[in-house]
């Protein structure tokens, strides 16, 4: 098992996974997406108290959950990167960082058009939109980071400290947030009580929610693969592959 | 179907304008990371052959001044 | 019996493989000049073998142990100096040799140190912060630690010779030689050549393509 | 081996006396936090009651950007002199010569402003409760501050446009900081124990304290790679 998993520390043979893996996720994702968000948007009934507006779910937790997920996703790559000395986890690491900040603008975007009609304004400092901004803060921060190196080799290791120093960021940030809203209660309604929901709303959620996963890993891998060319471009193997190929 | 017609569908219920510009912007960043993926991907391509190329020309260039 | 042996290095640098597969050994008594062109990865390699940097494939070993793993024995048995001075432009040419001392477990006290510099050709500037000094001065007191620390048996040198004038290079030099001569090993890059030395011999990194 | 403890005394002496030597570059945080919260009642109004309320959160902002701004000292120069690639070759544990550099940076650039706060307490018209319970919240919450700010440094140190990453890499993990603070302040106002808050912020303090010198070690063996 320990020996099958390492195999894909070589940029090459990850590569070549990299290629499998995305022709499995990719057209699922898109199928499931496309499933999920017409039942969403269709078929499932109404809220009977936020009405036809309450559809925004179906695209606003699944991103707010995989921008978690992709967060904790870079930092066990940056964990792998650190203990074994991998480069393609630190790849892997980069890859990601912008998928989960794409996510976790999604979750910001669509909270906030929900709130406009059920809060009445676009912005409101609730403990959730508060987290999900400082979330989106610390993924700029380890892209930022990373692209500021020459050496990308010293840059993807950077940039995985940095995304560890977050991770165990993530749970007192987020405590503290829920500590500050609720001590300044008077400015907040607390809008996301989670009511008993019916199962004809949750099955188009829980397509979406797998829609989307399979969305941010095809993409991550995708990404991956750029990756591993960029910061191999120079060697034999790349060459072969893509060179001598065309003749 | 919740809808009678396809205006109720795009009005949803009132709150057409935010529904829509909610599922409009997430699909508009989606579709833009995978666009800029794959851009990616092609602008590497070439890239791999401008670098070979680029090396071919040192090596020649070595060569001569030997 | 070589004391540092490099074996299977890779250095990859902003991408580009400086050497693959290189082996390399530094043993008692060797004076060895490392010569290559601009780019060839000189300085990387010096510095994955002081234990700086580290190879992205290959192991750099010191008497039969991974120097990760010799950890103490092999700092202690080991002088770098390389482009930067290490010296803090704020401070005298004295609180930055008795700051490099305690630093390497170096007991010196300080007229010794007034001493060495004043040996170095630096008599009358000891308690000068070194930003007064010039470049050759200031090369000439991180130097010094050739002095300081001749315990060392293996002093790995990145182009010594500087910003040094004629009687600098010769001061240096008849150091290697001397610490070679006494069993120690010095590995050196230098634009400039050496003087012939019967313990001396070349190494040659080639630029990659 | 040299014992830690002269490991620890070499490194903070060398800071200290380079900390007076270059004493403009201490003092400038200082007038910069004096600034800043003389801004704020020109900028908001001089109202009494306002300013008591906003100004725990106000020195603790401006705290904060002062620290960001002395912040790049603690590695800077030893980067670029070869004075830090020294020190890894030396064999010393850098562990213990990273916490000994950041208590160093915090003994110089936050004390003086802890001993400032009353002054700006003054002028933001804070209670005797606030002031104290500020004092003490700046005496947990700032050597955090350094330490946090230390890994920042740490990874910064070989760019070249290090400085803005550094505020965009620190700002959120400073975040939690701020808010227990000023809440802990807020309770002082109204004369409530504050206790609960400080003793988060103490756990913070001994998680950080653990963690913080090992990631600046590493960090800074990976700016040498």
């Amino acid at each position: 098992m320990w020996k099958w998993f390492s195999q894909y520390a070589k940029p090459e043979k990850a590569y070549q996974l990299c290629g499998t893996l995305f022709r499995w996720f990719w057209l699922p994702s898109l199928l499931l997406i496309l499933v999920g968000t017409v039942w969403g948007l269709v078929f499932a009934p109404q809220d009977y108290q936020q009405g036809d507006s309450f559809r925004i779910i179906y695209i606003h937790v699944p991103s707010a959950l995989l921008s978690m997920s992709a967060y904790v996703a870079m930092a066990v790559a940056a964990l792998v990167g650190l203990v074994w000395q991998w480069r393609t986890a630190y790849m892997a690491m980069i890859a990601i960082a912008p998928v989960g900040a794409v996510m976790t603008f999604i979750a910001l975007f669509t909270g906030a058009a929900w709130g406009k009609p059920m809060w009445g304004t676009w912005w409101i400092w609730d403990a959730r939109l508060t987290s999900q901004l400082i979330l989106l803060f610390l993924y700029l921060g380890v892209i930022a980071l990373y692209s500021a190196f020459d050496d990308k080799q010293q840059g993807g290791k950077a940039a995985g400290i940095m995304a560890l120093v977050g991770v165990v960021n993530i749970p007192i940030i987020h405590y503290s947030v829920e500590w500050w809203n609720t001590l300044h209660q008077g400015a907040t309604i607390t809008k996301f009580d989670k009511p008993s929901i019916a199962p004809e709303m949750l099955w188009p959620l829980l397509i979406n929610l797998l829609g989307f996963a399979l969305f941010v890993a095809a993409v991550s891998i995708k990404r991956m693969r750029n990756e591993i060319v960029r910061r191999e471009i120079h060697r034999p193997w790349i060459k072969s592959l893509f060179l001598e190929n065309e003749k | 179907m919740q809808f009678d017609s396809l205006s109720a569908f795009l009005e949803m219920g009132g709150y057409g304008f935010f529904v829509w510009l909610a599922f409009g912007v997430t699909l508009g960043a989606m579709i833009l990371l995978v666009v800029q993926s794959s851009l990616d991907t092609k602008h590497l391509e070439k890239e791999i052959k401008d670098t070979h190329a680029r090396k071919a020309r040192m090596r020649a260039a070595a060569k001569e001044g030997l | 019996m070589a004391d540092l042996i490099a074996q299977k290095l890779m250095c990859i640098k902003r991408d580009r493989v400086l050497f693959e597969a290189l082996d390399f050994s530094l043993g008692a008594k060797q004076i060895v000049h490392l010569k290559g062109p601009n780019g060839a990865g000189k300085t990387s390699f010096l510095r994955i073998l002081a234990g700086l940097a580290t190879a992205t494939e290959g192991v750099v070993k010191y008497k039969e142990k991974n120097i990760e793993s010799a950890g103490h024995d092999f700092y202690t048995s080991t002088l770098y100096i390389g482009h930067k001075s290490g010296l803090n432009s704020a401070l005298t040419g004295i609180e930055n040799t008795q700051f490099w001392a305690n630093q390497h477990g170096i007991d010196i006290s300080q007229s010794e140190i007034i001493a060495l510099l004043g040996m170095i050709g630096l008599a009358g500037l000891e308690d000068l912060p070194v930003a007064h000094l010039s470049a050759g001065q200031q090369r000439r007191v991180s130097l010094l630690r050739l002095w300081l620390k001749s315990q060392a048996r293996i002093w790995l040198l990145d182009e010594p010779f500087t910003a040094l004038d004629v009687q600098g290079v010769a001061l240096i030099e008849k150091k290697i030689q001397e610490h070679a001569e006494s069993g120690g090993s010095v590995l050196i890059t230098s634009h400039q050549a050496l003087q012939p030395h019967p313990l001396k011999s070349e190494f040659m990194l080639e630029y990659r393509f | 081996m040299s014992s830690s403890f002269s490991i620890i005394n070499g490194v903070m002496r060398r800071d200290l006396i380079l900390a007076f030597r270059q004493k403009a570059e201490l003092a400038q945080p200082l007038m910069f936090v004096l600034m800043v919260v003389t801004l704020f009642p020109l900028g908001v109004g001089p109202s009494p009651e306002l300013l008591q309320r906003i100004g725990p959160g106000i020195i603790w902002i401006a705290a904060i950007l002062s620290g960001l701004m002395g912040m790049e000292r603690m590695f800077r120069d030893d980067y670029h002199d070869g004075s830090t690639e020294q020190m890894l070759v030396s064999g010393m544990p850098m562990v213990l010569v990273s916490a000994a550099k950041i208590f160093c940076h915090w003994l110089v650039s936050f004390v003086p402003l802890i001993i400032l706060t009353p002054l700006l307490a003054v002028f933001l018209n804070l209670t005797w409760d606030m002031t104290v319970a500020l004092m003490i919240t700046l005496l947990i919450g700032t050597p955090v501050l350094s330490m946090l700010g230390a890994i920042g440094v740490a990874l910064t140190v070989g760019l070249r446009k290090g400085g803005l990453i550094l505020s965009l890499l620190l700002i959120p993990v400073f975040i939690p900081l701020l808010i227990f603070a000023t809440s802990a302040i807020e309770s002082a106002s109204m004369r409530l124990p504050y206790l609960p808050q400080l003793a988060i912020m103490g756990a913070i303090l001994l998680l950080t304290a653990a963690l913080a010198p090992v990631a600046v070690s590493y960090a800074l063996k990976v700016s040498q790679h």
